[in-house]
């Protein structure tokens, strides 16, 4: 786990937007959990409107223990625990925010939400267009995503590039304590549905939380570290990955950029672009299966957008496409890992 | 636990709450209503034949009742959730024939500003939400509105319409378990016109008793004739009322008929042509005439005027849907998003 | 209705069909049976603790009852569905130990080569046709083995485990009604252990009287009492008596308990202390085995020899699975398809 | 609907796979819609395993009537009509094949089979896998996609795209009356899940249908039209306009050479990589929405694989990214018209 590193790597960064942010909470040692707590009960402490609603969301504390001790705080209407039954509460969570309430939707697993996947499609991101503009679906549904914890075929999707898909849709994936702490709330205040996608092996990621910044708009991607020779893009739980693969590079010689994407939809083609016309190089990080992946979104624009500023051709690292298997071994060669991102990337630039 | 739930004579023996309304002026109103969906539909098939309504179409003749029935019970606050057979349902509501008309005709002046078409008709200012072309689609979302009216403490109720092939969807199995188990104002309205598509309930349905399996979550289920439009409202005003004094969700089974196939694509094979004439015999339309001129609630030349209003009235809304301007294809990706953010909105435009 | 199809006392008052089978030896089985899932669940943990097995793991520590129980109305020729809780149900289906064991420690002696782990345990020799990880998702599966049977006139049942939690999800709904719609030979057996993860079943059922519920659909349904072996063997040797003569699903509400938390990572905060140890004293192990010695069906040395016989196979299972090979890495790719078409395969392997 | 063009220009092709066949069934006029029929009929007749199940397939007819009359030929356990519960009988599917049957879903269309996504992806794709190779799922799937028919943004999904994402399942989308006549006894023959994709403007495509010939492998691209100047890549409903595309582009002088994907999943590389080497530049046509879309997928690979022999960057015809709209004008403009691919190609070449 890296993650330590991600933000140590955005200490810059962060120092940067708390001299421009006026907030006063101090700096603090804190886990991406304890992030993505925290922004739900400053949402529940600051809007009325707001109520949390999923399976053991209460008294069980959240499958990942997001959100434990909420309903000691906000109550059971508030910190509402469903049945299992994906579809009727994701799509209580459409009806509620069409009137007039602000849910956060937490769906386990992406894995489960394929139950839910026609209320998010054929409802959430199509009714305001469907209606001639009449019926905005101020919804956020969080969820888990990603493999690495040996959980097996059912339970290791990666399927948020499926998400980007989705016209009416924002896809987020905070990848970042700062992410975690500071993406809800913009994304509550979104008028449309908005899909954030936390990864399961970023839960115990800790470290320092700066006074509440100004926070990078939700449709920007971030340069978590600048380099000139070749750009890696990434996103979610691939950061640590990749950052980790840019130190290898850099004792190596070669000079690193990576851009965490943060949201996957509607996608920063500015920044993507503007680091491959410095670099000249691409490497796209995406735990997806290869085929059909977000990477291969990237990909194409890149070829589309900066096209004769290529040196070499856009290499993807991404999963083996294969249902992820258990055996720690297996997992491991199925998942992008970081001597594949420094081979691509040296294959770029070599 | 049967008796206790559900309860057929329910229609034929509580006229608690209606009495008041059972003027003439009130029945005529609700012929009317009846009136103006049957007309309305039966303009949409010529129009469908001419090519200037296009896509899936599917009309309500014969089902009149319930969506007049049902839509008695309901107040301005209170919500509906429709289905892709909704014409009926956004009539009876209050839609102006002029805003469907103008919708199927995929006019800017539409309900939905063309986006839509027939099987997606909305009006946010009549908390009407919609035509869902999903079977079983809407169950869910009726619930979530029933849920932020239950948190907010409005006594409102949210009205779900559905087939009977619905209940055949785990959706309406979840959403039904969640209304009941939460105790949400939730009407469920179950249109029983015996079929879904060509498949015959008990073709569908291992208990062909959709009230008794609606029960079965704890909540009151009643079984309803659907081709008479004072049961329907007898039914939803007294269901209504239980709703709205805190009892919960109710399910109410309406026990109707299509007389038209099922799409303007179906050559209708599946259906006996004397089941057909049986049910015609019950038409809501006609039989409720009947019943008022019987009762001497209906003048003849009052009825005449009927037919003369609702007539005028299409007449009106095929020629102002003619004449409505086509949303311009520069807005294509309106409405995609609420475009908040400009970034966002360069984005879309951009691709 | 209700009294025809719901019958709690069957699990009492009929012995028709076990009476033959309840000699010293058979009750010593049963016993024996049980014990090697307890001794393999406690084994597990500190297995687990030790990072041998990693991923989600689920104990059937308090439930071993209903998975030996319902086994023994099973023939070689049954099929088995099953959850992501399912050591109890493979050990009893005849999955031996090691390959149980094996799986877990991703080697390639595992009943699924090491690409399942404990949710995902297969053995198609057997018709064990798994783990499934997603709550309800074996239901429609085991509803088209049955199908497959019906259509060939095979006289087999397919059972189908899953939690009270998966009560809630549509895929039961739609496959209760299918199969009661086709008379399938369908086993529905409901573990209904109280909770799912954290959610008490009245915090997630409208209608907490399983059985009921299910009886809806017009399927035959009991609930039985889930800590008793004996029990749960009558109830679903007469569940599957009727089933093979052709009288459709039948559905099984067996009333357990976990003494453990859901998972390896739950930490339990959401049961009471006094309610564990109320369903403790009915552990279904030790109340069996007193229940034999009482009626001296379990000389002291006979239940020793068991104990120590459990206890050498599962630290030979330990053994092997240690000294087994891992699956190799280069053949990550196998079994993603079945390899028939070259292209394909270069095609796989090229990406 | 040009359909009628596409087969004749496959006759070239037909004659020659006609005369390697020693089959008699002369040449006939008929439609997609009854070689699907006929191909229904061929596999319901020669194995008895086979049945075919879903919504309407029997009494109705089938919701575009492709298995009308096969009820009365043979009867209700074969032509099994399922009530609405899409997960449940696609799951049965699943079921049915693992126990030695081999079922054909009919899904209505590509709409609903986000209510049946859980089994397809958990248990179809995988269960093979997860079995260590135990459990082949011998299953076909058959479903409508597409738009064009103005039926708004609920029924006019094109996610067959999407469903080349996961591993484990092959994916189709007969284009051609050929196809759609003999992609089935192959796709049964297949231990493996197989997803059909009939596009909805294809089945009333009416044209002649040779003797049933050797037909080509079920992963294989076809080149429907050869050409020199430029590769147009597509599958599906939009092979009728990308050959009338190719038509107009050849009146100004443009050779475009036509790729029929055929099988979406597994891509056939080799056929698209070698036109494109040929022709140093493509237009993929997909109807899908642009991101994420296959035709990204197909971007990034001739990216990858073609990078030196590009001489233009891969241009995207997709459907603009918004739920497709009910009016006439405004569903023509959102989808890949004639004009627009005429337009990339020009530009690619130009
Ligand atoms: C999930 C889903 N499956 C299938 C369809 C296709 N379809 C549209 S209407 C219909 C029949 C629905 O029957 P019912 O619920 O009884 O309503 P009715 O049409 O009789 O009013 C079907 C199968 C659909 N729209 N959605
Ligand atoms: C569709 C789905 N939703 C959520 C989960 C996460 N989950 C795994 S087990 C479980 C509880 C299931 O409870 P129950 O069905 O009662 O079975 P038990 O665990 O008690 O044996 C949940 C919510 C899942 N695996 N699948
Ligand atoms: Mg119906
Ligand atoms: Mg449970």
């Amino acid at each position: 786990m890296t993650a330590v590193n991600v933000n140590d790597r955005t200490a810059t960064e962060k120092a940067e937007t708390a001299s421009r942010s006026g907030t006063s909470a101090a700096p603090h040692k804190t886990t991406y959990r304890e992030a993505l707590r925290e922004a739900l009960r400053e949402a529940l402490n600051t809007d009325g409107r707001v109520f949390l609603m999923g399976e053991d969301v209460g008294a069980y504390g959240g499958c990942f223990g997001v959100s434990l001790g909420l309903l000691e705080e906000f109550g059971p209407e508030r910190i509402r625990d469903t049945p299992l039954s994906e579809s009727a509460f994701v799509g209580a969570g459409i009806g509620a925010a069409l009137a007039g309430m602000r849910p956060i939707v937490e769906i386990m697993t992406v894995n489960f939400s394929l139950l839910a996947l026609d209320q998010i499609l054929n409802n959430a991101a199509t009714l305001l267009h469907m209606s001639g503009g009449q019926l905005p679906v101020p919804l956020v549904i969080r969820m888990t995503t990603g493999a690495g914890r040996q959980l097996a075929a059912q339970h290791s999707h990666s399927l948020e590039g499926w998400y980007a898909h989705i016209p009416g849709l924002r896809v987020l994936a905070p990848a970042t304590i700062e992410d975690a702490r500071h993406m809800l709330a913009p994304a509550l205040a979104d008028p449309d549905p908005v899909l954030i996608f936390e990864h399961g092996t970023l839960y115990n990621a800790s470290g320092e939380l700066g006074p509440a910044a100004e926070p990078l708009p939700l449709d920007r991607a971030a340069i978590r570290r600048t380099g000139t020779d070749v750009t890696l893009i990434t996103y979610g739980g691939s950061l640590p990955k990749t950052l980790a693969a840019a130190d290898e590079l850099a004792a190596a010689g070669i000079s690193a950029e990576v851009v965490d994407l943060r949201s996957l939809r509607p996608l920063d083609d500015t920044t993507i672009i503007d680091s491959v016309v410095r670099t000249h190089r691409a490497v796209v990080v995406d735990e997806a299966w290869r085929t059909g992946s977000l990477a291969a979104e990237v990909s194409a624009r890149i070829g589309e957008q900066a096209f004769y500023s290529l040196d070499a051709r856009v290499r993807r690292v991404c999963s083996a496409e294969v249902p992820i298997p258990y055996a720690r071994e297996l997992e491991a060669a199925a998942l992008p890992q970081v001597a594949d991102i420094v081979t691509a990337a040296r294959e770029a630039v070599g | 636990m049967t008796t206790k739930r559900t309860d057929r004579a329910a229609s034929a023996t509580n006229r608690r709450g209606t009495a008041r309304k059972a003027t003439a002026e009130h029945r005529q109103k609700l012929l009317e209503s009846m009136l103006r969906i049957r007309r309305f539909e039966e303009r949409s098939v010529e129009l469908y034949s001419a090519a200037r309504i296009r896509g899936f179409v599917h009309l309500y003749v014969g089902e009149e009742a319930v969506a007049v029935g049902v839509n008695e019970a309901l107040t301005e606050d209170d919500a509906i959730v429709s289905t892709y057979r909704e014409h009926g349902h956004a009539l009876a509501r209050g839609l102006t024939s002029e805003a469907v008309m103008a919708e199927m005709f995929g006019k800017v002046t539409g309900c939905s500003h063309g986006r839509g078409g027939s099987m997606h008709l909305f009006d946010a200012s009549r908390r009407f939400y919609g035509g869902n072309a999903i079977v079983g689609g809407g169950l869910p979302l009726a619930a979530g509105l029933a849920l932020a009216d239950r948190m907010n403490g409005r006594c409102r109720v949210t009205c779900c319409f559905f087939g009977d092939g619905a209940v055949a969807e785990g959706e309406f199995h979840e959403t039904a378990n969640l209304a009941a188990l939460w105790g949400l104002p939730l009407l469920l309205v179950c249109e029983n016109n015996q079929y879904a598509m060509g498949t015959a309930l008990d073709r569908a349905q291992a208990e062909t008793d959709l009230a008794l399996r609606a029960s079965s979550y704890g909540m009151v289920a009643w079984a309803v004739d659907g081709m008479d439009v004072e049961a329907v409202e007898r039914a939803a005003l007294r269901a209504t009322e239980a709703i709205r004094s805190g009892s919960g969700p109710h399910f109410l089974e309406l026990r109707t008929y299509r007389f038209r196939a099922h799409s303007m694509y179906d050559p209708d094979r599946y259906r006996d042509k004397d089941e057909i004439e049986r049910w015609r015999k019950r038409d809501p339309v006609v039989t409720f005439a009947d019943r008022l001129r019987r009762e001497h609630s209906l003048p003849t030349a009052r009825l005449r005027d009927i037919e003369n209003r609702v007539g005028a009235e299409i007449d009106h809304a095929v020629e102002a849907a003619d004449l409505a301007a086509a949303e311009p294809v520069e807005d294509l990706l309106l409405h995609v998003t609420s475009g908040v953010g400009e970034t966002r909105k360069e984005e879309e435009a951009r691709l």
